[in-house]
C-alpha cells in the first residue's frame, strides 16, 4: 500500500477523508492514510508545497495563490460549495452596528467587516458584498484578525460590524443577544465553491495514479458525509457510526454527547465526486489578481488541473 | 604614656547634659515578611473569584479561577494534562538543549576569537532581534511540520541569547586569572578548560535562565504548526474555542513550568557555583 | 562637644560582636580604635553615630554642639562614599542642600572647604578622574563642610597606596593644628594609630572586648620630629596585637 | 648602604650565557579587524543569491536577496513604507513609554518597601514568564481591536523586564553611598532622589535595552490584532500570502530597527552615563 | 639564574610608560622597585616575566635555572589571582597539572609547600573562605610548588590591611632565612622595601625613570632587630620621593 499524508483542520467540513478512513475505502485503493492536524489553512498549504503532506481541503487564498504561482501545488477537485438547496454561509453584524442602522449586507457602506488575514475567503465575500450593493470595495472596511476566534470576540463585543461564516457558527452567534444575521453569502456570490481539495504538483505529474485513487476513495467518503449529515438519509446507527469516527479528530477533546450534535451542526454539501465550480475559481481569482493579492503570473491552468474531476 | 587596662572605670565622663545619640539609620533594608506573598495571591484569587460570581467580572472578559481550575482538574482527570505536557517538554528539551549548546559552542568562539568575534557578532546582532513568528512559514518549508520545526523554533529562540551570555561570560572572566595562567606557562587549551570556561560558567547559567523562559514563551508560536498535543496547542485551541476557563488554565501551566525551571536552574546555581557566596 | 561609649555590647544573628565597650572622647582629641580583622571595629562606629543601635549599653553625648554645626556627629569612610556621578563640588553641596544652603551661601563654604583641603583646582573634576588620595581629600572636605563636633572615621586612609597614606596622613595633622577637631579613628595601621591617636583603645580579636587603652602624651603636631619613640610605641602595641591579628587572620569563614 | 645615581653602568651584569626572557603572554586579547563583519555579510548575501538564482536554494525555500531588495524597493517607491513604519513606530513609542514608566514605578516601589516587595514581586515573578500571544483572545476583549490591544501588547511585554531591572538595580545601590546619606542627615526622599535613583540609572538603561528589543519582537505578535499598517502586519499579510520576498524584506526593517533603537539607547547611555568609565 | 633588564622603555598607545629602565637581579637578592602609583612598576614587572613586550630594550636572562625548576620566572600578584571554584589544593595543582604531575607526585609538593606555608589545615578550604593574607599565603605556596629561580612579586603585600601585611612580611623573612630565593619586589610601601629588599630601585612619577638604586647592606634577617636604622633609610627614600608622590596623587585622569 502507498503510504500518503492528509491534512485536516479540526472541521466537520473535513470529515469526508475521516469517513472514507474509518470505512475502509482508502484501504480498498490500497492507501495508507495518516492524518496530519492543522490549526489554519495556510500552513497545510505550505506543508503540502514542502512536501510533508500529500492532500488536503482548503478554500482559495492568496498563499495558495502563490503556491500555484511558484508551481508547486495544484487544485485536483472542489469540495463545499455553496448550493441553494442547503443553507449557506451567513452575513453577521453586531447587535451595536444593527442597532445603529445596518439592517441588510447594503448598509455595510463604511463599515468595518472582519476578515482572518489579508488574502482570505473573508475578504473576497466582503469585497463582493460591496461589488452587489453597488459601493466601492474601499468604502468596507477590512479588519483582518488572523483567526476565526479573533473574529467572534471581536463581533461579540461590537468592536466590528459585521462578518460572514458558515451556517453552524452563524447558529451559535446568532442565538445569543450579541450578533445579528442580516443576510446571506449566496445572494452576493453564485455556486460559491468555498472549498478545493488540492495536493502537490508533483503528485499530479509523478503520480496521477495516486491522486485518482485518493479522489475515488474520498468520493467515497463524500457520498457518506452527504448521506448521513446533509441528507439525513442514513439510518441513525449508521449516522451515529460515522459521528463516532468524526469524533477522533473533531471535537476530540469534548465527550462524545457534547460533540456529536456539533459535529452535526456543522455539515455542509460537499460536491459529490469532488466536482469543482471552475466558474467560481476563476471569479474568485480574478479577484486576488484585481486586489493585487496574488503574483500577476498565476493563471487558471498553472492553478487546476482538471483532468481528475468533473469541472463544471 | 600611660596604660589603662581593660574595665577600668572611665575617667573623665561628664555627667551634665548627657543625652543618647539620636538615630538615623533606619529604612533601606529589607525585613523578611513571610506570608504576604500567599496572602496576596490569594485576596486576589478572591476578588477576581466573586467578580465573576457575581458579574461584576463579565465571563466574556475573564472567566472565574473555579472555572480555569476546574479546566485544569478536567486535563488531570481525563489524563491529557500528561500527554500535553509530555509532548511540549520533550519539544522543550530538544530545543533548549541544542540551542544552549550550540550557542555555548558559537559564544566561546567569539569571546576566543578575534576573527570570529569580527565575523559573527555582526551577525548574530542583526538576527537576534527577528521575531520567530515571523518566520513559521518559512521553518514549516526548512524543517517540516512534524517535531522539527517546533523543536527548531525554540533552538533559534535560545540560540542567541545564549550565544550573547557565554561571550559576555568569557569576556568578563578576570584578566588577572588568565595572566596568571600564561605566567605559570600554561596551555591554551588548559587555560581555556581551567580558567575561562568555569570563570564564564555563572553568566552561562544566568544565559540559561533567560533562554529557558524565551524557550517557553516561544513554546506557542513552535505549536503553531501542526501540533496535535501540547501546552502551546492547548492554549491556542483553547484560544480558538474562545474557551477561556481552558486558557486560562494552559497560561497557568505555563507559568508553572516556568518557576519550576528557573526552580531547577536555581538549583543547579546552587550546585555547580557553590564556590561564589 | 563629648562622645561616650558606654557598656556598648553587640551580636549579629546571635554571635557576639562587641562585648562591653566604653570610652570616651573629649574635645580636641582623637581617640583610635585598633583591632584584627572582624573585631567590630566598623560596627562600633556605626553605633557610636546612631546609624545601628547597639544591642546593650549606648552611645551618648554631652555637652553643645559647636555654633553652626550642620551635622555634629560626621563619618568619613574607607571607600570615600563620594557619589560617582557628581563633581567633588556636587559632592559637597550634596550634605548642604538638604539643610536649605544653595547658592552663595553653599558657594562661600564649599570654596573654604575645598581651599582647607588644597582641592580648589578639582572643582568640577568626577571621583573617577581623582586618585584614591584625591577622593578622600573631597570627604574630608565634605565632612568639613557641614562643622562637624567630632568625625567618625572608619579606616579613612587603608584603601590608599602607602605613600598617599604618608600625605594624607600628614594633610590631617596639618588640619588638625590649625582648629584641633576630635575624632573616633578606626584603622588597622598601628603606624597611622601612634601618629594620630591621643590615646589608643585596643581591642581583641572577635568577639571585640577591651584589651588595653594606652594614652599617647606627645602632641600630635610634633609626633613627625620625634618618630623614633613612635616606633617604640608601636612595637608594644604589636606585642599586645600580635597573636590576636595571627589568629583573626588564620580564622575560616564557615560559609 | 650605598646610592648608586640613575643611569650610572650596571655592575655586575653576567655576559655568559644571556638570552632574553621568553615571551608567554600572547592570545587572550581582541585585536580590531575592521572590515571582517561586512565582508562576511556581503559574502552571505552573495551566496544566497547566486543559490537561489542557480536554483541550488529552492524558491519556496527562500527568496533571493534581490528579490526581497526588489519588495523593500516596491515599499519604499509606493511610499507605504513610512506607512507601516509610522504606525508601528507609534505603538512601540507608546507602549514602550508607558511600559517602562509603569515598569521603574512597579521597580523603584519594590525595591524600596519591604511590603510592596514581599506582595508584587511574587506576582511579577509569575506574570513574567506568560506569552503574550496566549493571551491575545483576552487582549482583544479588554483592549478593543483598535490600538489598544496593540498598544497594550507591547505594554505588557516590557513592563515586567523594566520592572526587574529596575529593583535589580535599586538593589544593587552602594549600600554604603545610601549609609553615608544617613550619616549626613539627608531625608528619605533626599536619599531616593540624589542616591538611588541615579544609582540604579545603568540598571534601569540596561533594561531599557532589553525591553526595547521585546517590544520590537511583540509587534509582530500585537498587530495580529486588526492592524491594517504596520511591519507586523505587513509581514503578517506576506506570511498569508506567502510572498517570501516581502517576508524577508519585513524581516529585515525589523532588524534595522532593532539595531536603530539599540544604537539610539547606546547614544543616551554615553549622555546619561557620562560619569561612568 | 639572574634576571637583566637593559634598557626597556614601554609606551601605552603614544604615552611614555618606562623610560630606558636597567638593572639586574642576582642570586638571593630581593630586589625592591619603589615609586609613585602609576609610573610603570607593573608594566616593567609584566615585561621582566615575559608576559609583555618592551618597545625598547629587553628582559635577559643568564645562567641555569636549578634542577628541577618548573617555572624559572613565577608570579606572586597583588589581587591573588586564585581560582575561585578550586579548593586551596586545586590551586596549587592547577600549576602542575601542565606538567604531568598528578596523583602522589603531586600531592608530596602540595603537602610540603603547604607545610612550608602553615597551610595545611586549609588544604580544602575554598578561597572565599580565607581572609587576604591567607589567600596570598596560598599564592605563595602555589609559586613555591613550580620551583622558581626567580619570584616576580607585584605589589604583594599592598590588598592586605597592615597587621596582617606585618605577618606576611615575617613569613616571607622567614622563607628567604630558610632557603634565600631571588625575587624582583615591586611595591609602594617604602616599609617593606626597606624591611625585604637588598636593593631598592626608586622610580620617578609616570613616566618612570631610575631616579635612584639604594643598597643595603644590613641581612634581611637581622632588620626586625635594627627598626630604628631602616626608620632612617625609610625617611631617606621617602625624602627622594615625597614631591613625586604628591605630584601623582594630583593628577587628574583625561578621560
Ligand atoms: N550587617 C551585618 N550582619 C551580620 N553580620 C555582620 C554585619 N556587619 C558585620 N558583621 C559581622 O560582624 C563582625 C564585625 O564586623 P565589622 O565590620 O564591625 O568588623 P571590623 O573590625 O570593621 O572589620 P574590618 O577590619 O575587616 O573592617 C564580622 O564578623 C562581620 O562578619
Ligand atoms: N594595557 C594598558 N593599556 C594602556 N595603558 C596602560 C595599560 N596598562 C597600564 N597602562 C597605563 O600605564 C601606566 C603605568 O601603569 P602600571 O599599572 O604599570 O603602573 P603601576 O606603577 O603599577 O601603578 P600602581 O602603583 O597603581 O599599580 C598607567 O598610566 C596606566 O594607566
Ligand atoms: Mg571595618
Ligand atoms: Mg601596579
Amino acid at each position: 500500500a502507498d503510504k500518503i499524508n492528509v491534512g485536516i483542520l479540526s472541521l466537520t467540513s473535513h470529515s469526508p477523508s475521516i469517513i472514507a478512513e474509518a470505512k475502509g475505502y482508502f484501504d480498498e485503493q490500497e492507501l495508507e492514510v495518516e492524518f496530519v492536524s492543522f490549526q489554519a489553512a495556510q500552513p497545510m498549504a505550505v506543508a503540502i508545497a514542502s512536501g510533508d503532506v500529500d492532500f488536503g481541503m482548503t478554500a482559495i487564498s492568496g498563499g495558495l495563490l502563490s503556491l500555484a504561482d511558484k508551481g508547486v501545488v495544484k487544485i485536483i477537485g472542489g469540495a463545499l460549495q455553496e448550493t441553494p438547496d442547503v443553507e449557506g454561509q451567513k452575513i453577521l453584524a453586531s447587535k451595536a452596528a444593527h442597532d445603529d442602522g445596518v439592517k441588510t449586507p447594503a448598509d455595510l457602506k463604511g463599515r468595518s467587516f472582519g476578515i482572518t488575514t489579508t488574502g482570505s475567503s473573508f475578504h473576497y465575500m466582503a469585497h463582493k458584498i460591496a461589488d452587489k450593493e453597488g459601493f466601492d470595495r474601499s468604502e468596507i472596511k477590512v479588519k483582518p484578525l488572523q483567526k476565526v476566534p479573533a473574529v467572534i470576540a471581536s463581533l461579540k463585543s461590537g468592536q466590528i460590524d459585521a462578518w460572514s461564516i458558515v451556517p453552524n457558527i452563524a447558529g451559535a452567534l446568532t442565538k445569543g443577544p450579541e450578533v445579528v444575521e442580516i443576510g446571506k453569502v449566496s445572494d452576493y456570490i453564485d455556486n460559491y465553491q468555498v472549498t478545493t481539495v488540492f495536493t502537490s504538483t508533483s503528485n499530479v505529474e509523478e503520480k496521477p495514479e495516486l491522486v485518482k485513487r485518493f479522489l475515488a476513495a474520498l468520493s467515497k467518503g463524500i457520498s457518506d458525509y452527504n448521506a448521513a449529515l446533509v441528507d439525513k438519509s442514513m439510518s441513525e446507527e449508521e449516522t451515529a457510526e460515522i459521528v463516532k469516527a468524526i469524533h477522533q479528530y473533531v471535537y476530540s477533546d469534548q465527550p462524545i454527547d457534547k460533540a456529536d450534535p456539533r459535529i452535526r451542526a456543522g455539515a455542509m454539501r460537499i460536491n459529490e465526486n469532488a466536482a469543482l465550480s471552475m466558474a467560481s475559481v476563476e471569479d474568485q481569482l480574478e479577484w486576488f489578481k484585481s486586489e493585487g493579492l496574488a503574483p500577476e503570473g498565476v493563471t487558471i491552468e498553472k492553478l487546476v488541473d482538471t483532468s481528475f474531476v468533473e469541472a463544471r | 604614656m600611660s596604660d589603662q587596662t581593660a574595665n577600668a572605670p572611665i575617667k573623665r565622663e561628664p555627667h551634665e547634659g548627657l543625652r543618647p545619640v539620636p538615630f538615623r539609620g533606619g529604612g533601606f533594608r529589607h525585613r523578611k515578611l513571610g506570608p504576604v506573598a500567599p496572602v496576596v495571591f490569594l485576596a486576589i484569587l478572591l476578588v477576581w473569584e466573586l467578580g465573576s460570581r457575581s458579574g461584576f467580572i463579565s465571563q466574556i472578559a475573564l472567566p472565574a479561577p473555579s472555572a480555569a481550575l476546574a479546566a485544569l482538574g478536567d486535563l488531570i482527570s481525563t489524563g491529557m494534562l500528561w500527554k500535553h505536557l509530555g509532548a511540549s517538554l520533550y519539544r522543550l528539551l530538544v530545543g533548549w538543549a541544542f540551542g544552549s549548546l550550540l550557542g555555548i559552542a558559537v559564544g566561546l568562539l567569539i569571546g576566543l576569537f578575534s576573527l570570529a568575534r569580527a565575523g559573527l557578532l555582526p551577525l548574530v546582532s542583526a538576527l537576534f532581534p527577528i521575531p520567530k513568528i515571523a518566520l513559521l512559514p518559512l521553518f514549516i518549508i526548512w524543517f517540516g511540520i512534524g517535531e522539527g520545526s517546533k523543536v527548531a523554533t525554540i533552538l533559534f529562540g535560545t540560540f542567541f541569547p545564549t550565544v550573547i551570555a557565554t561571550y559576555g561570560g568569557v569576556d568578563n572572566v578576570d584578566r588577572n586569572l588568565i595572566r596568571m595562567g600564561q605566567s605559570f606557562g600554561m596551555s591554551w587549551l588548559s587555560i581555556v578548560r581551567k580558567i575561562i570556561i568555569p570563570g564564564a560558567m555563572p553568566a552561562i547559567l544566568s544565559g540559561a535562565r533567560i533562554s529557558a523562559s524565551i524557550a517557553i514563551v516561544l513554546l506557542v508560536a513552535a505549536e503553531m504548526i501542526g501540533a496535535e498535543f501540547g501546552i502551546g496547542a492547548y492554549i491556542l485551541m483553547a484560544g480558538a474555542l474562545f474557551a477561556l476557563d481552558q486558557l486560562i488554565a494552559g497560561v497557568a501551566i505555563l507559568s508553572i513550568l516556568g518557576l519550576s525551571i528557573a526552580w531547577l536552574i536555581g538549583k543547579a546555581e546552587q550546585r555547580l557555583l557553590a564556590w561564589r557566596n | 562637644m563629648q562622645l561616650i561609649a558606654r557598656n556598648i555590647t553587640h551580636r549579629y544573628g546571635g554571635r557576639l560582636v562587641l562585648d562591653d565597650i566604653s570610652f570616651s572622647i573629649g574635645e580636641g582629641e582623637i581617640v583610635c580604635v585598633v583591632g584584627p580583622s572582624g573585631c567590630g571595629k566598623s560596627t562600633l562606629l556605626r553605633i557610636l553615630g546612631g546609624l545601628e543601635k547597639a544591642d546593650e549599653g549606648e552611645a551618648l553625648v554631652a555637652g553643645e554642639a559647636p555654633e553652626g554645626s550642620l551635622n555634629p556627629l560626621t563619618y568619613i569612610f574607607q571607600d570615600f562614599a563620594l557619589l560617582p556621578w557628581r563633581s567633588v563640588r556636587g559632592n559637597v553641596s550634596l550634605v548642604l542642600e538638604d539643610h536649605g544652603i544653595r547658592g552663595a551661601r553653599a558657594n562661600a563654604i564649599i570654596d573654604d572647604v575645598l581651599a582647607r583641603t588644597n582641592l580648589s583646582d578639582f572643582r568640577d573634576a568626577l571621583p573617577r578622574q581623582l586618585s584614591g588620595g584625591m577622593k578622600q581629600r573631597v570627604a574630608i572636605a565634605r565632612a568639613l563642610a557641614v562643622k562637624p563636633a567630632i568625625m567618625l572615621m572608619d579606616e579613612p586612609l587603608s584603601a590608599l597606596d602607602s605613600q598617599t597614606r604618608e600625605l594624607l596622613m600628614d594633610d590631617l595633622v596639618s588640619l588638625w593644628s590649625r582648629e584641633p577637631f576630635s575624632a573616633c579613628y578606626v584603622t588597622h595601621n598601628l603606624n597611622e594609630a601612634v601618629r594620630l591617636g591621643t590615646r589608643i583603645v585596643v581591642l581583641s580579636r572577635r568577639p571585640g572586648r577591651i584589651r588595653e587603652i594606652v594614652e599617647i602624651d606627645m602632641p600630635i603636631d610634633e609626633r613627625a620630629e620625634r618618630l623614633v619613640e613612635l616606633e617604640k610605641l608601636q612595637r608594644h602595641v604589636w606585642e599586645i596585637m600580635r597573636e590576636e591579628a595571627r589568629e583573626a587572620d588564620r580564622e575560616i569563614a564557615n560559609v
